[in-house]
């Protein structure tokens, strides 16, 4: 029979039955709530962005000198940047982590470990990220500052990122691992399939879904992410030339200024804001379009 | 030949990588809690802050915490359930706009979510500074999360139950509350666990919302301190404020520990009542 | 009954009479609020039924609740500038002085104007040049808009753009820890906050500046050129409540508690 | 009884088979058998309406189940549904207790005398005996061949006039097979029963009517309908012929 995608068709059958009508009408709600809570939040921000982008426009956020927005610079471009190679760079190194670590817990280590492994992972998921940021300040950035002054850096930035990725990843891979059905597994195995071929042949395309829902929402994290950046990736508002060199992302920079910005420079940080989003919404879409052409 | 040794070099690499996990882990907490040892004790966790925070306890910060973190599931919870099921369940040409919209809320920085929870909750809605604001703020952060994982729990659901439900005449409603939601409840918890270290660990979205008062909070609509308001605080503004920073860290930590143990007895009370 | 009545009538506005209980809420400087949360908690103490609520959000933000009158006080950790409404009204209630720090491992004891200029502005890029060890300079900034950035380039006749940073850093213990935690570095942080640090066992170094030694004292008898005031701002002269509670903040009585958060309290 | 008429399933642009014309009379087994991709399963769900649940499923012609439009948009599901039982292929006990297996659907419905009809269900099917000590334990701790009876006890329950039935056995071992074999058979009287079956034997044992499906061009269709021993014995058709004697297929 397929799996069916819903209990019921949506528009047919189902309508007569009371108790279903108002269940699905109540769903319906929640989802409108939910998905537009983000039009509430975007329109907010955008709100607060018309000010400067009447004065400044749109192309001078790539063209001007510098970023100084009290000067009446608006030069956003190296953070874009810092924040796209900030979230790729931590996404590179949690992604295998993550899910290599969760296909640990599944299948390599002993059952004992899979509880506290679990528990520790979800405890790692909670640590503020003050205390990342704490801890990549007086422990990571001298260390790196011991290679290649200053210390406080895209790989910094990138590294405390990934630390606190990876949990957010590793827990939901988890969870998709342990959805495979059982069958499959036993199936890989009945052909003869080493741990590796089952992983990749079978395993992870069988968990996708929940896969690409897990690295999701960790690329949601990374590029949201603003005190810990703040604090370990040293805040310059220039290109980065290597991965040593110090990088400011969007969200640290709203973070930064907005606390001491008045007119202008307020709206000038809620516009790098709407550009955020705007950069988020596309990497969704990307990811969609990518989603769906294989499908 | 390769096989095997492609195999090793897997195990070997799924073995390094939780081990990575685990150090970082144990690097964070160690320090976290040597740091912490010489102020935690019971005072500490009973006591009003004094001295900014040098001195006394975080007794009324860990108050307002659980009672933020409480406004902020009882509000995001049932609507992400909602949402959740509907994605994963009635489809549609609704579904791929929330799920995009969701994905999008999901990547907006936390000190965004902070300034709009400012000027909605609390100019907007007239909630002021308040544990309200400051719920609210968080709920509409961890929303994606928990959507995201009631609807892949749905989704995970074998499909045979849904079949034999609606084989049996059964409506979605009684499938959903005695078998899709209870079978969705490990993803699901995996989800209020995301959701609660996220919402507990807010710093950002909380300083405009819930504000910065440590005094005991006597009802909601109290502006109250959050912990890792605290934290920050103590750690970026408050010299001489280490001690107390780590050991309010590393309270929360504790607290983290505290509320996942509880939300995962909840998830296996659900899925074998 | 009438407490009860008494509270429910109060509630609408801070500036009751003396006998009603006193409700204020004050927002603004994150530098000023831990003091000014100290400060009214004995406030509160000694006014049973008063009640302050300190939130915090910066200075800008401050003086803009001042002037809308969302906050019966702000808090800014500067003083009045030309372009701040008019109607506001300043009262400095402490002092705090901006020192340049640097690693305690670095030899360097002194830098003249010219030199720090230099520095900030990428002229000096080694301490070698400095008389110091082959090391690069780490210039550690403050972000843009922060009232210790502004004064520092007051004070060295710097434009914020000129000024080429290899780290940007937000509030002052992050400046610490990172001149605490690379050799090559400098930065620029409140004087109370650094004294406390170094005398704690943190490795960073106080810099002379036109030869006076930064230190709580010399910011206290005018001596120390970089400082500058911690203020609470009313829309208009302060009244009432708000008038009882800024005297209060400024008294005497009160001194202990302002020198407690390392600053220079004022008289 | 069951008239159907003209009916066809599409999946999508493929269709699955069409023209299909079947009538089964009331309290009789009728024995769907046929090589995979006949069509065989998608005309049983659409018996009780389950082909909705598949995405870009359609089914046309006509289908009355006791004198009842099966096929039309307005028809009540949930009513319908609990006069038409299904078993699949693969047991499919909630993850529930046993008795809640039976019991919830039965509330669900709003039967009243639960208890009794929880036991009642069970002895019909032999597992009283077997699990009357275990009530509350849950059903996935069942055998295979327990869990499939507790299934059949579960839609029997609920006192449908007709039940369907996907290869109800060919999960099973040989043994637990006969058992529920058995059950199968017993229904004959009470029931109207349509069943699916990849095995001739057990068609040949328990069905009054067996139905002959086939394919071509990719289509399914029904090549023969007629009383068991008719079909079996002397069948009208060559493919059937060619089937029942077990040389094609």
């Amino acid at each position: 029979m397929g799996d069916g995608s819903s209990l019921e068709a949506p528009s047919r059958g189902k309508a007569r039955v009371g108790s279903a009508s108002w269940l699905d009408a109540l769903l319906v709600l929640c989802a409108v709530v939910s998905g537009g809570m983000t039009l509430l939040v975007a329109g907010f921000v955008a709100r607060e962005s018309t000010r400067v982008l009447w004065v400044v426009g749109l192309s001078r956020w790539f063209t001007d000198p510098s970023w100084h927005p009290a000067s009446g610079l608006f030069n956003a471009l190296p953070m874009v940047v810092g924040t796209l190679l900030t979230s790729m760079l931590a996404l590179v190194l949690a992604v295998p982590a993550g899910v290599l670590s969760a296909a640990w817990a599944r299948w390599v280590a002993p059952a004992w470990a899979r509880g506290p492994y679990r528990a520790l992972v979800a405890l790692l998921a909670g640590i503020p990220s003050v205390v990342y940021g704490l801890w990549g300040l007086t422990v990571l950035v001298p260390a790196i500052a011991r290679v290649q002054a200053p210390g406080s850096s895209l790989l910094a930035g990138a590294l405390v990122l990934a630390l606190m990725v990876v949990p957010t990843i590793a827990l939901f891979a988890e969870s998709a691992l342990a959805s495979v059905p059982a069958p499959l597994l036993q199936g890989a195995a009945a052909l003869g399939l080493g741990p590796w071929a089952t992983l990749r042949g079978v395993a992870l395309p069988a968990a996708r879904p929940g896969l690409v829902a897990a690295v999701t929402l960790g690329a949601g994290r990374a590029v949201g992410e603003t005190m810990a950046l703040l604090m370990v990736a040293g805040n310059v508002v220039e290109l980065p030339g290597s991965v040593f060199d110090p990088v400011r992302t969007l969200a640290a920079n709203i973070a930064l200024e907005m606390a001491y910005a008045t007119a202008d420079h307020r709206s000038a940080l809620f516009a790098t804001g709407s550009g955020l989003l705007v950069i988020v919404a596309l990497l969704v879409l990307v990811a969609d379009r990518a989603q769906r052409a294989r499908a | 030949m390769t096989g095997t040794l492609r195999d090793r070099a897997y195990q070997a690499a799924a073995s390094a990588s939780a081990l990575f996990l685990l150090l970082g882990l144990g690097a964070v907490l160690i320090d976290t809690f040597a740091a912490a040892l010489p102020r935690l004790d019971l005072d500490f966790v009973r006591l009003p802050p004094s001295d900014a925070g040098r001195a006394g306890g975080v007794g009324p910060i860990i108050v307002s915490t659980l009672c933020i973190l409480g406004v902020a599931l009882a509000a995001a919870v049932p609507p992400a359930l909602g949402a959740g099921v509907f994605l994963a369940e009635l489809g549609g040409r609704l579904a791929r706009p929330v799920r995009l919209s969701l994905e999008v809320l999901a990547g907006v920085p936390s000190i965004v979510f902070g300034l709009f929870g400012n000027a909605f909750f609390c100019k907007v809605l007239g909630l002021g500074f308040s544990i309200l604001s400051g719920g609210l703020t968080l709920a509409c952060m961890v929303l994606p999360i928990l959507v995201k994982a009631t609807e892949e729990g749905v989704r995970a659901v074998p499909s045979e139950y849904r079949l034999g439900a609606a084989a049996l005449g059964l409506s979605r409603g009684s499938y959903l509350w005695r078998i899709g939601l209870p079978q969705a409840m490990p993803l699901v918890v995996t989800g209020l666990v995301l959701g609660v270290g996220r919402a507990l660990a807010e710093t950002a979205a909380l300083i405009f919302t819930s504000g910065y008062v440590d005094r005991w909070p006597e009802s909601l609509h109290d502006s109250g301190r959050a912990l890792s308001i605290h934290v920050y605080d103590l750690a970026m503004n408050v010299p001489g404020g280490d001690a107390s920073a780590h050991a309010s860290a590393a309270v929360l930590v504790l607290a983290i520990l505290g509320v996942n143990a509880v939300v995962a007895a909840l998830g296996r009370w659900v899925r074998t009542r | 009954m009438i407490p009860l009545l008494l509270l429910a009538c109060a509630s609408d506005s801070g500036a009751g009479s003396d006998s009603a209980p006193v409700r204020l809420t004050l927002t603004g400087s994150s530098t000023v609020a831990p003091l000014v949360s100290e400060l009214a908690k004995r406030y509160e103490s000694q006014n049973p039924g008063a009640r302050i609520d300190v939130q915090t959000g910066g200075s800008s933000r401050g003086v803009a609740d001042a002037a809308s009158g969302t906050a019966d006080i702000g808090m800014a950790s500067r003083a009045q500038k030309q372009d701040d409404p008019a109607d506001l009204v300043f009262t400095p209630i402490a002092q705090d002085g901006i020192a340049l720090i640097v690693h305690a491992e670095n030899p360097v004891a002194e830098l003249s104007r010219e030199q720090v200029v230099s520095i900030y502005t990428g002229g000096i890029a080694s301490w070698l040049d400095l008389g110091g060890a082959d090391l690069p300079i780490t210039v550690v900034n403050k972000a843009e808009g922060r009232s210790t950035l502004e004064l520092f380039c007051h004070f060295f006749k710097l434009e914020a753009a000129a000024i080429k940073a290899s780290v940007v850093i937000g509030d002052n213990a992050q400046g610490i820890k990172t001149v605490a935690g690379n050799p090559g570095a400098i930065g620029y942080v409140s004087i109370g906050t650094a004294e406390y640090e170094r005398d704690h066992g943190t490795p960073i170094e106080l810099l002379p500046l036109d030869g006076v030694a930064p230190s709580v004292a010399s910011v206290k008898d005018g001596s120390f050129p970089m400082s500058r005031p911690l203020n609470l701002v009313t829309r208009g002269q302060p009244a009432g409540a708000v008038a009882d509670f800024i005297g209060f903040a400024r008294d005497a009585a009160q001194h202990d508690l302002v020198a407690g958060q390392y600053f220079v309290p004022v008289d | 009884m069951i008239a159907v008429a003209d009916l066809a399933v599409h999946y999508r642009d493929k269709c699955a088979f069409a023209g299909v014309n079947l009538s089964v009379a009331r309290g009789t087994i009728t024995a769907l058998v046929g090589p995979s991709g006949c069509g065989k399963s998608s005309l049983l769900s659409c018996l009780n309406r389950l082909v909705d649940m598949v995405p870009g499923a359609r089914a046309s012609g006509r289908v009355d189940v006791d004198g009842c439009d099966v096929l039309d948009p307005r028809l009540d599901l949930v009513a319908h549904r609990r006069r038409v039982g299904m078993i699949f292929q693969k047991p499919n006990p909630f993850p529930l207790s046993i008795r809640e297996n039976i019991a919830f659907p039965l509330r669900e419905h709003g039967v009243r005398d639960v208890g009794e009809r929880v036991e009642s269900a069970l002895r019909a099917v032999g597992l009283w005996t077997e699990v009357n000590d275990r009530l509350d334990r849950p059903a996935l701790g069942l055998s295979g061949g327990q869990q499939q009876r507790l299934c059949i006890a579960r839609a029997l329950a609920l006192e449908p006039s007709v039940v369907l039935l996907d290869e109800p056995c060919s999960a099973l071992d040989p043994i637990a097979s006969g058992v529920v074999e058995d059950h199968v058979a017993s229904l004959r009287g009470r029931y109207t029963v349509v069943i699916v079956t990849h095995n001739l034997a057990q068609a040949r044992r328990i069905a009054d009517h067996t139905a002959v499906f086939w394919v071509r061009g990719g289509t399914g269709y029904l090549a023969e309908h007629g009383a068991t021993e008719q079909v079996f014995g002397s069948p009208r058709t060559d493919v059937a012929a060619a089937y029942v004697s077990g040389s094609r297929g």
